[in-house]
């Protein structure tokens, strides 16, 4: 396990109580305003100190109140990207950028220039923070943190300030983080689908407590799970291989139970890549369907109905080893007469397989 | 109106430069430390700190000059020790009108420094520690850096403060030509005798300009530093 | 400096007249020191290393003597001053001022500026005149008290006061103000300036301190309105 | 015309010279980190003074610079609700949310205690902003607005620090605003989709200057603004009535070119609504599909292709009066031969009809 | 202690309390008005109100008490019509003692409410307007409760200075029992003779307690109302 924590801490009118383990990779930490997500990541960073509780980062214990242990904020070496981006307002966009990886030493790896231009901060070098507008902020502050070389990386709705193209752009990166080093990051979101491609584990807090936690293809893929994540969120995550890429843009994954055709992907044939496949996206249909603008049908066998109180039903599938998960209404579900064991075609538009949730493959080279 | 300028007032002139210079420059890390302690650290006795650095404020500046002689004075508890073991003479010497000077200019310093120190958003300070900054890193990258307007407005400000200090002074040092007559302690001189206003009055215009001068120059540096952090 | 000497600071003038005359004739040193006698006298005893102390307060010089810390024996006065009421302007008609009723007539609403009485010998002897011309309780309360005497004299030449009471050397140079009586030399105790050598005086001292009585030093104290010691 | 602005500013290293008109109604102003929005909210707010402009609101001009107007920032009305909130630290949250109803005086319409519900800041009443999260912080940034009674209401990107819960609960509530007062809002957003469902008009600005601005429906149907609001944004805005309410959690929405069956939507029968459906949610099929879990059939021509660099195409086609949009990939456009004047059938789950896509019916009553 | 201390003693220290309150009070709205537009308004000759300001703070006390006398004396250009027009007399009254110490103590009074301002953030202020408020509102509303600790602090801090103050205050009203003599000046008195260090020190000990207590106050005020503010 690279993450292991348990926190107890009392504050006026709310309670922490949160535990949770996380492996490798990215842990994606959802809940509503006020679940205590910042509170967490405070106590993570050893900036809040709980009242109880024990932090341990790939082995290395950052906190444990029973044995008396409380490493300081600095010796952690947990990066962070803050809500509000806290910038040196003293230095220049450089020498924020430049800040952590001083005191890295020899352990700041990244090289700034493959960073600078991932985040499209280039031309911002010699600006002052307080001329840069808030989605550049942010974007200074995730470089910022990324070129400090974290053994851990804590990202508190680091997008939520930034455009759909600048989210778009920087997800890969991330990706690439988790995949080729070997940090791990956790990663608070409002939003499953901005981070369910990249993340490993979701835990999903609410009100100071942990509801659920888990791999997220499972906990994404468990019918059972959709009301913590809510009904919008829900979806499956499905691993598989890049097979080829085609002359029209469209490249070929192979998943245990078909293929899928996505919007190029830029990774070598043979690479692993994790879809998501959102609940809504999906479409059944009982027979196998003809002339479709839809490129992606996949046969599979109903395992699973959960209807909820709205008009909507969850269908989990098996397809080959994996499972998908459709939201449909629950008049669909009558007229097609679902049941577990049937066997159905799902239904997903190439391209509602959306960009941001293709994951596996980044689009440029990871930084040394 | 330079030409009427004596020599002695020369003399003055430079020594009330070199007392206040020094009293602000030998003070300022004990000030910066002071200073970061009354707004930061949570300790017994910070009340009593924080009285005792103000208490040069509170005090008639004879008071203050009065207790300097006898605590620093030749044979005071700590002047003579001082003296004994370390060489370090206060008593009717120019070092001791520095001290004076600068424990008259230390509450002006010290609340200049603490107000800017709180204005600091601990939020960067924690960002920084996440970033691998140990205290005292983080206290040189960032806190000193942000507070750079505060210190150089503080310092100035004791500078200024120092210049124009008389009483504490001529009570702890006495008004030695060319030792501890500083401009305050000549402007005396001339005011204590028939006919001297007119040369106090010139002593004072000289000591004036340079003080605003020291003043303006803070402003425009405090300007200039707080553009750079991007303030209004 | 070969000699250091600290002076009431009333002294002033004359006095750094008198060290320019010996520094050109023997070539020595000296650095003085001016503040009030008071501070001075502290300072001596906290171990100051004046070598001679001229002192406008004969009680400081006492005090100081009872400490060990003066020679006693080398002790001498060497000015006298008087004691002068005056009034703002020039030239303001001299007229019999130290009659009763006559000082608080030209008061008015007015404040009779005096050095602190009981703290500042000006002060003290101007009391001690007033009390004993039998005008003190008439004037007690409107007395406004300075912290020395030349703040006094800035009182009354500021128009802030219409009378003050001052040493005549302080009234002599200054322009704004006039004499308007002069104290009888009776109602007062007589106003002495004691210089004596500290008790570990450098030898060159001495010599100062018998110049300060030598004809042409003495001559320069009575330009500057003082008047010789012993008369 | 309710909004009038045109204005030019020079910053170093950035030029705005933004010229738009809104009608009444929730005018959204999109574009990339950077593009100026911000600039553009300020100076209508008068918290920055352009180099020259003019602007006004249903009338009333707030500035012009040719002739020397200048409305001080306190007589103009304007509510605004900023990025970061700013939220007066030294009065309660009560206390700040009556801030601007007192300068209001008798224009203070909004019942205090339907605002504080609707944001569910009930339980905040007595705190200190000091003592929120950031999601609390903007919904309460966002009630003090509301309550002082403007009559133009600037949002810059209000509900970025909220969760999908809380957004689709204030969504609503925006909605009602512009129906039934008649106060126009500047709606600043990075997603189309968050505001698609409220604006009027959108306009598009990019590096300081207006790329495209129209009315909502025309602009997302228009294939050519795909480039402009990004391919993921792309989607049309249909309008239609309210049928019937069915027993199954379903409502019938009538609009020109057939029905739609959507998650149920609170209002009367005869209600008029707004439905936005994204251009990636719909597959096209060019026989009338059989035994298919989407409800939402409707049959159409296609009007216009428009193949951008990627490997999808934006078709459009006429539904009766309306026109819809569909993303697909080139290989099916192909593959289904589709060409201008061809029938085809439009595929839409009725599930892909977002909550928070569905417009005119609020779940409250709107607050006297 | 307290029974040793002589009905002279008492009226001083009654004295400097009155004299030192009317001295904040009356310069605080003044302050206010000076830290303001130091801190917000650019206009020509700020900077030279700048350095008008920190005068009193550069100058020897006996020089800034010697200029009062010259100006607000009776015969003084401003102290005169002042006192034919408005009835308003400072020359040997407690009103006198009253301007000195306001005028020793106005620079810090200015530069801590000054920073303070310098420290709200405009955009709060920029929030407040958007709401309907008029700048005067505005600075009712959200500047002044945002300085409230840094005008208490100054407030306090120019009280304590008050109480201290001498040079000025005897130079300018000189030394009337009861009209003019607070604490500072009795203790000079005391210093002036032989043996009077015991009587003196006893005073400076009330006159430090009393300021001490203020300070105290002070900080304590700062603290609850920065508390409220959320800060740390
Ligand atoms: N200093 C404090 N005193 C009292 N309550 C606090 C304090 N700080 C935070 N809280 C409360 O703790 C809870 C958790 O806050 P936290 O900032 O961790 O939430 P969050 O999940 O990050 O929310 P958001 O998504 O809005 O940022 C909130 O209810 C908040 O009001
Ligand atoms: N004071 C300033 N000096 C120089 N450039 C500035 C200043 N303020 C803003 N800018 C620049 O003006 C441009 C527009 O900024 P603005 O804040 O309006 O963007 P925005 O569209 O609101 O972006 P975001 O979505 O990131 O908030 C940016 O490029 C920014 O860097
Ligand atoms: O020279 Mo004195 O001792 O101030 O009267
Ligand atoms: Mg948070
Ligand atoms: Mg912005």
């Amino acid at each position: 396990m690279s993450l292991r924590v348990s926190l107890r801490h009392a504050l006026p009118g709310f309670t922490l109580d949160a535990r949770f383990e996380a492996p490798e990779g990215v842990t994606a930490l959802f809940g509503p305003s006020g679940a205590g997500k910042s509170t967490v990541v405070l106590a993570i960073a050893g900036l809040v100190r709980p009242d109880a509780g024990r932090i341990e980062v790939n082995g290395r214990v950052l906190l444990d109140t029973d044995r008396g242990i409380a490493l300081a904020a600095h010796r952690r070496r947990v990066g962070c990207v803050f809500q509000e981006g806290r910038l040196f307002p003293h230095l220049t966009v450089r020498q924020n950028l430049g800040y952590g990886r001083w005191f890295a030493g020899r352990h700041a790896a990244a090289q700034p220039g493959r960073v600078v231009e991932m985040l499209g901060i280039g031309d911002l070098l010699g600006r002052m923070p307080a001329d840069l507008s808030g989605g550049e902020k942010q974007r200074v502050a995730i470089g910022r943190a990324l070129l400090a070389a974290p053994r851990l990386l804590l990202m508190d709705e680091p997008l939520a300030a930034l455009d759909a193209q600048r989210k778009a752009g920087i997800l890969p990166y991330l990706e690439r983080l988790r995949d080729e080093t070997r940090i791990p990051i956790l990663y608070v979101s409002h939003a499953v689908s901005e981070v369910a491609r990249l993340a490993t584990t979701v835990v999903a807090l609410r009100a100071g407590r942990v509801l659920r936690a888990g791999p997220t293809a499972e906990l994404l893929a468990d019918p059972e799970a959709v009301p913590v994540l809510g009904p919008r969120d829900a979806g499956s995550v499905l691993e598989g291989r890049l097979v080829a890429h085609h002359e029209d843009g469209l490249s070929e994954v192979e998943i245990s139970g078909g293929k899928l055709l996505l919007p190029r992907i830029e990774g070598a044939p043979g690479a692993r890549v994790r879809v998501r496949i959102g609940a809504q996206d999906v479409i059944l249909a009982c027979l196998a369907p003809q002339g479709l603008s839809a490129l992606n049908i996949l046969r599979g066998e109903v395992s699973a109905l959960r209807s909820g109180s709205g008009p909507g039903v969850i269908v989990q599938l098996r397809i080959g080893e994996d499972s998908l998960l459709a939201r449909i209404t629950k008049r669909s579900a009558a007229a097609l007469d679902l049941a577990p064991g049937q066997t159905c075609y799902a239904i997903a538009k190439s391209v509602a397989v959306a960009p941001a949730d293709i994951g596996g493959a980044a689009p440029a080279p990871l930084p040394e | 109106m330079l030409d009427t300028i004596s020599a002695a007032e020369w003399d003055a002139l430079r020594l009330s430069l070199k007392v206040s210079a020094v009293a602000v420059a030998a003070s300022l890390p004990l000030g910066l430390l002071t200073a970061h302690a009354l707004a930061r650290w949570r300790f017994p006795g910070r009340q009593i700190l924080n009285g005792l650095v103000h208490l040069p404020l509170i005090l008639p500046p004879v008071v203050t000059g009065y207790l300097l002689l006898l605590g620093f004075g030749r044979t005071g508890p700590i002047g003579a020790p001082l003296e004994a073991w370390f060489g370090i003479g206060f008593a009717f010497r120019w070092t001791g009108a520095a001290l004076a000077a600068g424990i008259m200019a230390f509450p002006l310093m010290v609340r200049a420094i603490r107000l800017s120190i709180e204005a600091v958003d601990p939020k960067l300070e924690q960002a920084a520690a996440t970033l691998g900054a140990s205290r005292p890193w983080v206290w040189i990258t960032v806190t000193l850096p942000l507070i750079a307007p505060g210190v150089v407005a503080g310092g100035i400000l004791a500078f200024a403060k120092a210049m124009g200090e008389f009483g504490a002074t001529i009570t702890f040092v006495s008004n030695i030509p060319g030792e501890t007559r500083t401009l305050p302690s000549a402007i005396y001189a001339f005011l204590q005798v028939p006919g001297g206003e007119g040369a106090a009055m010139r002593l004072v215009l000289i000591s004036v300009v340079v003080s605003m001068g020291a003043l303006l120059l803070s402003e425009w540096l405090g300007r200039r530093i707080a553009r750079r952090l991007g303030g209004t | 400096a070969d000699l250091l000497v600290f002076a009431a600071a009333s002294l002033g003038t004359a006095l750094e007249r008198i060290e320019a005359d010996w520094e050109a004739r023997t070539g020595s040193d000296i650095a003085i020191s001016y503040a009030g006698s008071s501070q001075l006298a502290r300072q001596i005893e906290l171990g100051a290393p004046a070598d001679l102390f001229i002192s406008a307060n004969g009680d400081w010089m006492d005090h100081l003597v009872a400490g060990g810390l003066i020679d006693g024996q080398s002790r001498r006065d060497i000015l006298g001053n008087t004691l002068v009421l005056i009034a703002q302007g020039r030239g303001a008609a001299p007229h019999d001022a130290l009659a009763a009723g006559a000082m608080t007539a030209r008061l008015g609403e007015g404040r009779l500026a005096m050095a602190l009485v009981d703290a500042v010998p000006a002060g003290i002897y101007g009391r001690a005149a007033l009390v004993s011309l039998g005008l003190w309780e008439e004037v007690s309360d409107r007395v406004a008290q300075a912290d020395n005497v030349r703040a006094a004299l800035a009182l009354v030449a500021s128009g802030a006061a219409p009378l003050g009471i001052v040493y005549a050397s302080d009234a002599t140079a200054q322009d704004d103000v006039s004499v308007i009586a002069t104290f009888p030399e009776g109602s007062h105790a007589p106003i002495r300036y004691p210089a004596a050598l500290t008790a570990g005086a450098r030898p060159e001292a001495r010599a100062f301190l018998d110049h300060l009585g030598s004809p042409e030093a003495q001559d320069i104290f009575a330009q500057a309105g003082f008047i010789p010691a012993g008369t």
